[in-house]
């Protein structure tokens, strides 16, 4: 059995008495594109956000099961949350850049973790917003604030962000939901060549898009995953009516 | 009929608002008139820098640089106090309390900040003097530093509340994101959110300013109202708000007397018309941006 | 539109203005010296309980006693200090003529903590101590500890008379408290075992001690003998001689009932 | 890591300090002004004037001259301010007209309460010949009212959205007909709240009063509005530093406050429990 670098078991969330996630059991490939479809409310960026708990800073946020991340749970009681959070990164809807300079944006994980020096710092930087492709554009204004590029290039700059912690696994909250038609396929085509480097899931509402980029497919209902499995063998025979339902578009 | 109506609810509007011109002016306008004959007989640099403050004598003296270092004194020692506990009670209550806790709290704190200042004054005046004095065995205990912990528990909700009033307005996304990039909660405070309210803050703590320095009976009633440069905070001091208040009642109409207690109703308004143009500057900077 | 507006801003002044041409409401009313407000404040309750008239009775100060008297904004001026020439011109040329009533004896008492030791001090003494040149109890006899010097207001009439009769015009060491009424003297003074003051004889509390002035303890009959030296009368000042009520008023304060409610009060009967 | 966490957790645990030390501060206050205070209130201190030179009976007429100063003054403030919001809300040019307009509120609001006090003064107790009487000092405390009056009413007119005036304008009703059918009524719940909150801030002014309206001692109540009268504000003030009884002085002192204190927070609660109430029913 091939072991699967995030693995959930018998995963269930409450918010207060709201039953959110039922009974999820679902492993993720290493170095693959995963992506999660359903339609709004389905649970699908909540299971997202269990990964790296950010769920935890919702109040009465209950949860039950287990998620490993290379084999070890990470709900356990001394679980460190904050290394996880530089282990597993997060990309948002809406880009949310700090109110910071460009360059202090990518250095904010590796600074609050303080343990790197100024030329690692500058050295990383470079890197991230290279693999992300912004360096070509903003590498003579890196001093400058990043509210002030422009949308496509601020998601960029998150996800160069988040490169930046080195991490393992990259969760993207439907990262091309605010962006225009070009950012977008700037990005679809940026997660290809990311996941040379880095495990990624990424929450969509855009099918085709997850077509286009994903090896395996989520397709989740009322907080259930309702079917999992290989992209190509999904979109053509997928196993549940249910599935067929969403991905022809009769709700959604 | 129609027109006519509409012309005279418009020119009713316009006049009240005019109003405010004319209050403002009137303001301006009555001590400058008061206050400024004074300059016929001291000069300016005496008047401002004079360390003498004697207005009654054979042959008075009118410097008034004590009390305004009385004021600043007291001012300063009331925001070391309000600061940090009213911005360290805003961002607990912003970033850290649970909702429950911000629903109570937040009200309370406005609350607080609607105490009419003489009961403030009653509180140091029969209760925080006499104690002070005992607890660090001191002749007196009406002195700059009962007044500044006065003011300063007076300050303490109005820095809070516009405080935590900035802090709620930093997007909840620029938190997550800190927080997925793995800062700790109190790195997210201290490098994020924190600066990202930072104009707000900066705003809270000058308007805090401007109503501590022109406290009037907190000081007259704790202060002590020595016309010396305090050497220790346990001195006591005058801060112009208490000559002004002290003095008036004793002067006659139009002396040299009056018109300097007028004049430093000008020095004082010129301070507070400054921090305000100040506070203008630094909130405007943000909705330009 | 301008036009409107101009119109509307007259009318609001001039609704602003009548109140110029309104009556004078009938009542008296006693403005002026913190010192005098008890006793105009008793004898304006005990007159009311027998009297249909209202008083309404202000402090402030001399001064604003004084120039609310110039102003004919109030019926009666307390003053703790005879009237100034300067300030009788003004009135003369304003149409009031000051007509002083003087309606009780004070004697200006040196007050020290109650667990203070010393029990006299000479006028000297007690100058020396306000200029700073005595900075310590045990320089006048008392026990090691720094003198607290609390004094009024520079601009008060009890001060005026302290300089007059103490000071001879000397300043007062800046880092002497100023504070704002004679009541605030004695307070501090209670609280504070260093310090001295100088209050009205009104003033004077269970946690204050009085310490006699060149031997001469401040009494009824000492003050009135003249043989006390800090010791002053207290002043009402009337427009032109009083009349009506306003000299029903004064009337009772004479009477032996009036002077015992000044006594009440801590002052001294001027009978 | 265990550092960064220790660090964190010290951090958030110096905050929960400030506030305990805040609420403290706060409650020792608040517990000492009622402990002493609450013992003196009764009804016969609410309902007579003071005796025995100002050692015993109550507050009656301060508590009368306090609701007659708090009264008239909103009476003038509140019809102005909310008629200029609605003009700098409405109609507002030329531009250079309502920046100065602003910027007189903004610095009206910055003044200090103690040259309110020195310019009621000057202009209507002396120049006008309003006397020291009610209406001195109402008028001095319309004046600093008037800038919160202002601007809780613009911010009351600026939360109604433009649709609704846009709306009205479409279905013929003419500027004032919006203004007054729908912007104000709208409107009025928040500018109330904010109208209420300066009603406290007004009720609980001492320097603004001390030279314009207050005074020591009157038993009659005012017969007009040229008339001096008693104040809960002043009157804690005058027992603390006039008259010669203090140690009999100093509770009646603490039982006025406990009634001014309670008198601004119940009008400044009823205020925010309001301002609550709409926040949570609108739907807009």
């Amino acid at each position: 059995m091939v072991t699967n670098q995030i693995q959930t078991l018998k995963l269930n969330l409450w918010f207060g008495n709201n039953h959110v996630l039922h009974d999820v059991s679902m492993g993720v490939t290493e170095k693959k594109i995963t992506a999660m479809i359903g339609p709004s409310g389905c649970g699908k960026s909540t299971l997202l956000r269990t990964f790296n708990r950010m769920n935890d800073l919702i109040d009465e946020t209950r949860i039950s099961g287990k998620v490993l991340l290379d084999g070890e749970d990470i709900y356990r009681s001394k679980a460190d949350v904050t290394n996880l959070r530089t282990r597993v990164g997060m990309v948002f809807q809406k880009p949310n850049p700090f109110p910071k300079s460009i360059f202090n944006n990518v250095a904010f994980g590796m600074a609050v973790q303080g343990k790197f020096n100024r030329s690692q710092i500058e050295d990383r930087v470079e890197k991230s917003l290279r693999d992300a492709w912004l360096w070509d554009e903003v590498k003579d204004r890196l001093n400058e604030s990043a509210m002030s590029l422009s949308g496509g290039q601020q998601q960029r700059l998150c996800i160069a962000r988040a490169l930046a912690n080195n991490p393992e696994v990259l969760l993207l909250d439907e990262p091309t939901s605010a962006l225009d038609p070009q950012s977008t396929s700037k990005i679809e085509e940026l997660c290809l060549e990311l996941k040379n480097m880095v495990t990624i899931l990424i929450v969509t509402h855009n099918i085709a898009q997850a077509g286009r980029i994903s090896d395996y497919i989520a397709f989740m209902y009322l907080g259930e995953l309702v079917e999992f499995g290989e992209t190509n063998k999904v979109f053509t025979v997928p196993q549940d009516k249910r599935t067929e339902a969403y991905l022809t578009g009769v709700f959604g | 009929m129609n027109t006519y109506k509409e012309k005279l609810f418009k020119a009713l509007t316009y006049t009240a608002s005019l109003f405010v011109i004319i209050f403002l002016f009137g303001i301006i306008y009555s001590i400058f008139r008061e206050g400024l004959p004074i300059l016929k007989v001291v000069k300016l640099q005496d008047f401002i820098f004079g360390s003498a403050w004697y207005p009654t004598h054979e042959i008075p003296e009118f410097g008034i640089w004590t009390l305004i270092i009385g004021s600043v004194y007291v001012t300063l020692g009331a925001l070391v106090v309000a600061l940090p506990l009213g911005l360290g009670s805003a961002v607990y209550i912003s970033e850290v309390a649970s909702p429950r806790m911000r629903e109570i709290a937040k009200p309370i704190i406005e609350l607080l900040a609607a105490i009419p200042s003489v009961i403030y004054g009653l509180f140091g005046m029969a209760f925080l003097a006499p104690a002070v004095r005992q607890w660090f065995n001191l002749p007196t205990g009406l002195n700059v530093f009962t007044s500044s912990i006065i003011l300063g528990i007076m300050v303490i909700p109005i820095i809070a509340s516009m405080s935590e009033d900035a802090l709620s307005t930093v997007p909840k996304a620029l938190r997550e994101s800190s927080l997925a990039l793995g800062a700790t909660k109190w790195e997210t405070i201290v490098r994020v959110v924190v600066p990202a309210a930072k104009r707000g803050i900066i705003g809270s703590t000058l308007i805090g300013f401007g109503r501590a320095i022109g406290e009037t009976m907190v000081v007259l009633m704790v202060a002590g109202g020595s016309a010396k440069i305090p050497s220790s905070i346990f001195h006591s001091t005058r801060p112009m708000t208490s000559a002004i208040a002290a003095e008036m009642g004793e002067t006659v109409v139009g002396d040299l007397h009056y018109q300097s207690l007028f004049a430093i109703a000008i020095v004082l308004f010129l301070i507070t018309f400054a921090t305000n143009i100040f506070t203008e500057i630094v909130f405007l900077k943000r909705s330009a941006r | 539109m301008k036009n409107i507006s101009i119109i509307l801003i007259l009318s609001l002044v001039l609704i602003m203005v009548s109140p110029l041409l309104a009556q004078k409401k009938n009542q008296i009313t006693i403005t002026g010296s913190t010192t005098v407000l008890p006793i105009a404040q008793a004898a304006a309750e005990a007159f009311m309980d027998k009297n249909s008239v209202n008083i309404s009775v202000r402090g402030g100060g001399s001064g604003v006693g004084v120039a609310a008297l110039i102003n004919k904004t109030c019926t009666i001026a307390n003053s703790s200090r005879p009237m100034k020439a300067k300030e009788i011109t003004t009135a003369k040329s304003a149409g009031v003529n000051p007509t002083g009533y003087a309606v009780a004896n004070d004697g200006i008492t040196m007050v020290v903590h109650k667990t203070n030791t010393v029990k006299n001090l000479t006028i000297k003494q007690i100058k020396d101590i306000y200029t700073g040149k005595i900075s310590n109890w045990n320089q006048v006899g008392g026990p090691n500890m720094p003198i607290v010097i609390v004094s009024r207001d520079v601009a008060s009439g009890t001060f005026e008379v302290f300089n007059e009769k103490v000071l001879g015009g000397a300043k007062v060491i800046d880092s002497a408290m100023m504070l704002a009424s004679n009541n605030a003297c004695a307070t501090t003074v209670g609280d504070t075992p260093g310090a001295i003051a100088y209050i009205g004889l009104g003033y004077v509390t269970d946690k204050t001690k009085i310490v006699t002035v060149e031997n001469v303890m401040p009494t009824v009959a000492t003050i009135k003998s003249g043989e006390y030296k800090i010791a002053r009368k207290l002043y009402m000042y009337t427009n032109g001689k009083a009349t009506g009520d306003v000299a029903r008023f004064l009337n009772f304060i004479f009477s032996d009932k009036g002077q015992k409610l000044v006594e009440d009060q801590g002052f001294i009967s001027v009978k | 890591m265990t550092y960064r966490r220790l660090k964190s957790h010290i951090g958030i645990n110096l905050l929960r300090l400030c506030l305990a030390v805040t609420a403290l501060f706060l409650i020792a206050f608040l517990f000492r002004i009622f402990s002493k205070g609450l013992s003196v209130i009764s009804w016969q201190f609410l309902t007579t004037p003071p005796k025995n030179s100002m050692t015993a009976g109550g507050i009656y007429p301060a508590l009368v001259g306090t609701f007659w100063l708090t009264v008239t003054s909103i009476g003038i403030a509140f019809p102005l301010g909310i008629m200029t919001a609605i003009w700098l809300n409405a109609y507002g040019k030329p531009a250079w007209l309502v920046r100065i307009i602003r910027i007189s509120i903004n610095t009206l609001a910055g003044v200090p309460s103690i040259i309110y006090g020195l310019f009621g003064m000057a202009l209507f107790v002396n120049m006008l010949r309003f006397d020291v009487s009610i209406i001195a000092g109402a008028l001095t405390l319309a004046v600093l009212a008037l800038p919160m009056i202002i601007n809780a009413s613009e911010e009351a007119l600026k939360s109604v959205p433009v649709d609704f005036r846009d709306a009205s304008l479409a279905l013929g009703a003419t500027k004032r007909q919006t203004i007054m059918r729908v912007l104000i009524p709208t409107a009025l719940p928040n500018i109330l709240t904010g109208t209420i909150i300066s009603i406290g801030r007004v009720a609980g002014e001492t320097a603004p009063i001390m030279f314009t309206a207050a005074t020591f001692y009157s038993r009659r109540l005012p017969n007009g509005i040229f008339d001096e009268v008693m104040a809960l504000p002043y009157h804690i003030y005058a027992l603390m530093t006039e008259g010669t009884k203090a140690e009999s002085q100093v509770p009646i002192a603490y039982g006025t406050a406990v009634v001014l204190l309670m008198l601004v927070l119940s009008i400044s609660a009823t205020a925010i429990i309001i301002r609550y109430r709409i926040r949570k029913k609108r739907k807009w």
